[in-house]
């Protein structure tokens, strides 16, 4: 196993290891007295038979000891897991959104980011939301795992306790490129991670519409070379003629800024042809006037 | 050769009650009793509200109890059918329990 | 060789058995029950969710209606049940005639449900239609499950209906007898839970508010 | 029904495709099932096999992402709906209820056609997913929405077929629950039935009333798919939570239906190579309806990261817990039938000891799902994939083909290569830990399942894994190999009525049966279905 880098580490590996040690005790002894058996009671050494029709003592000795022991393992699941639903007051709070294909995070001071950063032993809490269909939030490292539901009002904390670079992984089937979301989280020292809060975005000669794309997880279904991945393309479309289906009634559309500003806002409307309605969701509350123009900006450049 | 001769007689062919025309006028009577019941309290007894929506449900078990138990013969037929029918009940009834919980306490 | 002429098994699969027969149809009807089960569950959540949209919504359907189908298929059970009282005591004219009240009060509760669902429709409140789509958090919900239960119970009552006609059928053919009325009976136990299955929905849809 | 001679067996009766497709004879209905279910299983086995070619090493190596995840997705519907649930009930309990109650047929030997025609035609559905649209679905066998009502590919089609085969289930239950309080013959009361026969008592109530919840479910994906209203939609009030409590109200007590007939299985063989009687006959009976009981309301183990309410999480990890006992009081019964045997290691016997182990090893990692801490940290990853080869492979797998080598030579009046099946399952048995141990471990460095392509510090257990999944596919092509030839093989010695020296009722008659089954009047031994104290002789003619 990996080793654990929060606080909750401890309680689950100790059930884990509690319920492993007493299952790997029944699983060899019983093991053992079968093939005893088998051995000492064979054909040839034993040729007849002793019929025994049942013991009531034994019978309620072997129902009465598994049912403490696994009371037993209940009570320390319980326990391990009790501490991961006591959220601690101070907590710093995070949103934490899920979509086709990625992982985004939004700090309290608005800073947008696609990994997280967390402060060491500090409490931390997640709420968990989905824009699109179900994932699950995995850090193994925290041995903490909590489903992303859309609508839902999930939510999941932590107080890392070792500095380092750990793996979130996304553990509940979402579709194509399930097992491409993946994302990390850095522990840092409290210092050094207020100073990475602090800072202000670095800024980079990159097409402002590439960054809204790259932070909003268009690129994940529509490529920019041509190639088709969930949704088409972005080559080449402005200024060409879609065949899109309408209420169930194909027509061709030119690509034009109110074209893909309906695209980005109501992707129902107008379903381009041989694609699937439902896949993308709606951008309306997420993306900005401002951001849609840096977008379409953009795409104009893909030629 | 030995061949097999297949019976076409009844295989344990139980006796049967007769249920007489008036119970079931009487039950059908009492049954459109209830349904005059749930309807006036839901009508007239708006103010009850929550409750009313239990009583109606009460009602409605009581109804169909009295189905069962006299239109579906259940009370002439083997008591094996009533304990049956009761474990579905309860098992029916244990799924909205553990259910309701669930979203209860959301 | 050495056989035993002659020799039968006790019991056998292929004799006629109206004991089982009973039997199989009561543990098909607690597949149905559970069948509606499901639905009733989904019901129950969502209304524990979605309190006010489901009692708002409960208003737009017809107690009317309702209580006077509520009152046919009462009635309707009642002549299923008298039927088999005829046949047992021979009176094969009887029976039909009863039956045939019983499938007389399908087709009116058929033809009442079609007077509620087309208003309902009118209104556009059919899953896909304009309204329904533009209806608020909840209500959407409530007429989905208005249509998928009642349509559900609805397509029991067209089967419950054709197994009686085969009844009726049977019986005039001479082939349904005071000794032999398995199936008068398993119709009956069919019909009669279509009955039960009703006497939840009513209070569940229409009288909530 | 005509008359038919008494030692005709059930082959020669009748001849032609017709006489098989259309027959109502338990016995042939059972071998329908038999070969149609072989078929799938080696369709859904293949493309196991191409999964572990996939992830033999990170990165794409020969599939697309989207076929990968059709491919387990159609794996898990093929495996759970096509094989593992008929399995047993519909081959073996078709084949040997009526014969071991002392009767010639089930209850309503019609209606166990339709169930057959109702099975085939829903397996066509599913497969047929393969050739149109969009390819099969790619949801996992678990169709959660909203995923399921937003994807392309052919879900309302997979659906369907799950629905439809689920009747067939439903009706086979309905079957095998009238016929064993109608038609046990005299003499034989509930206390003196073979624990086979209490065994599929118990799983037909869970097919009965567990199946018609997801019938129901899965016609709501139909309804929403073909509506897009969003039933399990937030934005119109509704909860993909919701779809997921249905869902698994069936499918918890469903691995029960899987298990269940498996355990049957293990009380019939033992006592037939060890001689002796059972072992606490009454408490293997009567944990099997415990089992079937307490297994409704533990269904909300597969959700604990879904967002459930605190108090449900606990109550759903106590009941987990608490139907582990009924099974663990089976276990112990078993290897206590093993003391004082006169212990006879055939094929049937090595299966049952490989079913035993394996699952100990699958029902225990059970146990480390069922605990809150640990299946927060381990739900979704590739230890329960390996928890539910193991107790589904390993376990009823293993038991399926443990009772067909048991009860071939009554089916067939032949007998396979015992040294060639022993070799065979050896390596089976060696090929099957290798393959899912490494699983289990993968799963606990934090390998989440579903996935197409995995980060590099996975790839030693994958590997390992891949290796197990050839070694395997040579014990079972071993295995089926044998027993083929088995079959054809001529001019061999006939097997008499009682090769094993079992005493339930089905070793009194020819094999193969005859069309009635019994050749002449079956006797009861006088203490229950294993006296082995007063074993009756069976007389060959
Ligand atoms: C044949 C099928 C089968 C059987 C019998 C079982 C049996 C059990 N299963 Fe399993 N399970 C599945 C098939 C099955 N399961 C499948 C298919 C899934 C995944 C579905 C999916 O998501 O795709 C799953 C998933 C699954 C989960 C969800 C994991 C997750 O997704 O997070 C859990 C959690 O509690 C669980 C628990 C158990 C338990 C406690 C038992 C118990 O019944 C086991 C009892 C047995 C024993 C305990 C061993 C024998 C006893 C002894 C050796 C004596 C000693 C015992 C004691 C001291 C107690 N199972
Ligand atoms: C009884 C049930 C059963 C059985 C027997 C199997 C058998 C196998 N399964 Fe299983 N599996 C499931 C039920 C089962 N599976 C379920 C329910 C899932 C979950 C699906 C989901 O997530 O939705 C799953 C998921 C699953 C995964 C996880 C996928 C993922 O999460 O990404 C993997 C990965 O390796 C796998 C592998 C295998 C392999 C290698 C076999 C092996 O047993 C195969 C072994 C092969 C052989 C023994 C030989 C076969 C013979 C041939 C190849 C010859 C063919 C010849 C002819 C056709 C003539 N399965
Ligand atoms: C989960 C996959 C997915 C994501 C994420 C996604 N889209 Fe889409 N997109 C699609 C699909 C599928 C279509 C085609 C069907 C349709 O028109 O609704 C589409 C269509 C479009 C179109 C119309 C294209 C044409 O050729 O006419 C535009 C423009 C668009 N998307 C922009 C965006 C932008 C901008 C983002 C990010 C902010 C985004 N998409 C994110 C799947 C996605
Ligand atoms: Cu997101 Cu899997
Ligand atoms: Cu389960």
């Amino acid at each position: 196993m990996r080793i654990g880098a929060s606080t909750f580490a401890e309680g689950v590996d100790l059930s884990l290891y509690i319920i492993a040690g007493i299952s790997i005790f029944f699983l060899v002894g019983i093991t053992a007295v079968m093939i005893y058996f088998v051995i000492r009671y064979n054909k040839k050494r034993n040729p007849k038979a002793t019929n025994i029709e049942g013991n009531n003592t034994l019978e309620v000795i072997w129902t009465v000891i598994p049912t403490i022991l696994v009371l037993v393992m209940f009570y320390y699941g319980w326990m391990g897991y009790k501490p991961m639903r006591t959220v601690p007051g101070n907590a710093i709070e995070i949103n934490a959104y899920g979509q086709m294909w990625k992982f985004s995070f939004e700090y309290p001071n608005g800073k947008l980011t696609d990994s997280l950063v967390v402060p060491l032993n500090r409490p931390v809490k997640l709420y968990l939301n989905s824009r699109d269909v179900l994932h699950s939030f995995y850090i193994p490292a925290f041995r903490l795992k909590e489903d992303m539901v859309p609508g839902g009002k999930n939510y999941l904390w932590f107080e890392a306790n070792l500095k380092g670079k750990y793996d979130i992984l996304c553990a509940e089937y979402c579709g194509q490129l399930h097992s491409y979301m993946l994302s990390s989280v850095t522990v840092l020292p409290v210092e050094e991670y207020e100073a990475w809060f602090e800072k202000a975005p670095t800024i980079t000669d990159e097409h402002p519409g590439l960054t809204v794309m790259k932070q909003n997880a268009c690129l994940t279904c529509h490529s920019q070379d041509g190639s088709k991945i969930i949704g088409p393309s972005f080559k080449g479309i402005y200024g060409h003629e879609v065949t899109v289906v309408t209420d169930g009634i194909e027509r061709q559309v030119m690509v034009d800024d109110e074209y893909i500003t309906r695209s980005i806002k109501q992707p129902g409307s107008d379903v381009v042809q041989g694609y699937m309605n439902g896949l993308m969701v709606s951008y309306e509350n997420v993306l900005t006037d401002q951001q849609i123009k840096d977008v379409i900006e953009y795409i104009k450049t893909l030629k | 050769m030995n061949t097999i001769k297949q019976n076409h007689n009844d295989q344990g062919h139980e006796e049967h009650p007769i249920v007489s025309y008036r119970e079931h006028l009487s039950t059908l009577v009492a049954l459109l009793l209830l349904t005059v019941m749930t309807v006036a309290i839901s009508v007239f007894g708006s103010n009850l509200r929550t409750l009313s929506v239990a009583t109606a449900l009460l009602i409605a078990s009581v109804k169909a109890l009295v189905v069962a138990y006299y239109f579906m013969h259940l009370k002439y037929d083997k008591k094996l059918y009533t304990w049956l029918l009761l474990i579905v009940g309860v098992l029916f009834v244990s799924f909205l329990i553990l259910t309701s919980i669930e979203f209860l306490n959301r | 060789m050495e056989h035993s002429s002659g020799f039968s098994l006790p019991n056998s699969g292929h004799n006629r058995d109206a004991e089982a027969s009973k039997m199989g149809m009561w543990l098909f009807l607690f597949t149905e029950l559970l069948l509606f089960g499901g639905l009733f569950v989904v019901y129950m959540v969502y209304r524990l969710l979605n309190h006010e949209a489901f009692l708002l919504s409960s208003f737009e359907l017809n107690v009317t209606m309702g209580t006077f189908n509520t009152v046919v298929l009462l009635v309707s059970s009642m002549t299923v049940a008298m039927s088999i009282t005829a046949i047992q005591k021979g009176n094969a004219a009887l029976s039909i005639r009863l039956l045939f009240v019983t499938l007389g009060a399908a087709v009116v509760f058929m033809v009442v449900k079609y007077f509620e669902w087309s208003a309902k429709i009118h209104h556009g409140l059919f899953p896909g239609q304009l309204v329904f789509d533009n209806l608020p958090k909840g209500e959407g919900l409530f007429f989905f499950l208005y249509f998928f239960m009642t349509g559900l119970h609805a397509l029991h009552i067209i089967i419950g209906a054709v197994l009686i006609a085969v009844v009726i059928y049977r019986t005039r053919k001479g082939l349904i007898t005071a000794e032999k009325y398995t199936l008068t009976e398993n119709a009956g136990l069919y019909w009669h839970l279509v009955d039960l299955i009703w006497i939840y929905l009513f209070p569940l849809f229409y009288l909530i508010h | 029904m005509t008359s038919t001679a008494l030692n005709v067996n059930f082959f020669q009766a009748k001849k032609g495709l017709f006489s098989w497709i259309f027959s109502v004879d338990h016995k042939r209905i059972g071998l329908l099932y038999l070969y149609s279910l072989l078929t799938f299983f080696l369709v859904g086995v293949t493309l196991g096999v191409l999964m572990r070619l996939e992830l033999l090493n990170p990165g794409k190596d020969f599939l697309e992402a989207k076929t990968y995840n059709q491919i387990f997705t159609l794996h898990g519907v093929i495996m759970i709906f096509l094989f593992i649930i008929p399995s047993i009930p519909a081959v073996f309990g078709n084949f040997f209820l009526p014969i071991m109650l002392g009767t010639d047929d089930v209850s309503f030997p019609r209606l166990n056609l339709l169930s057959w025609w109702i099975y085939i035609i829903g397996a066509i559905m599913a497969l047929s997913t393969l050739i149109w649209g969009d390819g099969p679905a790619d949801t996992g066998w678990t169709f959660y929405a909203p995923y399921s009502v937003k994807t392309g590919t052919n879900v309302t089609m997979s659906v369907l077929a799950a629905f439809v085969l689920g009747f067939s289930s439903i009706l086979t239950g309905l079957n095998f629950i009238v016929t064993i309080h109608r038609l046990r013959t005299p003499g034989m009361t509930f206390m003196k039935m073979p624990l086979f026969a209490w065994a599929l008592y118990a799983t037909s109530w869970i097919q009965l009333l567990a199946t018609p919840i997801i019938g129901i479910t899965l016609l709501m994906i139909v309804a929403e798919r073909f509506f897009g209203i969003g039933l399990f939609d937030p934005s119109i009030g509704g909860d993909p939570i919701l779809y997921q409590h249905l869902f698994w109200i069936y499918s918890h007590p469903a691995v029960y239906i899987m298990a269940l007939p498996a355990f049957g299985i293990v009380s019939e063989i033992l006592p037939t190579f060890t001689q002796r009687t059972i072992f606490g006959y009454k408490a293997i009976a009567f944990s099997s309806l415990a089992i079937a009981f307490v297994g409704y309301f533990v269904w909300g183990h597969h959700m604990f990261t879904a967002g459930m309410s605190g108090p449900a999480r606990i109550i759903f990890s106590v009941m987990t817990f608490l139907v582990a006992i009924p099974t663990a009081i089976k276990v112990f019964n078993w290897v206590a039938t093993l003391y004082k045997g006169s212990i006879d290691l055939q094929p049937p016997l090595l299966y049952m000891l490989g079913f035993i182990f394996q699952f100990m090893v699958g029902g225990l990692s059970g146990l480390v799902l069922g605990a809150l801490a640990t299946d927060i940290y381990l739900h979704d990853t590739y230890f329960v994939v390996g928890h539910f080869h193991y107790v589904m492979f390993g376990g009823t797998g293993f038991a399926f083909f443990g009772a067909l080598h048991y009860w071939y030579p009554k089916i067939w009046g032949k007998m396979y290569n015992i040294k060639i099946a022993n070799i065979a399952f050896a390596i089976f048995f060696v090929g099957f830990n290798m393959l899912y141990f490494p699983m289990m471990i993968a799963g606990l460095m934090g390998m989440p399942r579903r996935y197409y392509d995995y980060l590099p510090e996975f790839h030693l257990p994958n590997m390992i894994s891949t290796f197990g999944s050839w070694v395997l596919v040579t014990g079972l092509l071993l295995m089926l190999g044998n027993l083929i030839a088995g079959l054809r093989k001529k001019n061999q010695p006939k097997v008499g009525r009682d090769p094993w020296g079992g005493i339930t009722l089905e070793w009194q008659t020819l094999s193969p049966p005859p069309v009635q089954n019994f050749d002449r009047m079956p006797v009861l031994p006088k203490d229950g279905p294993y006296d082995y104290e007063h074993k009756p002789v069976i007389k060959e003619d």
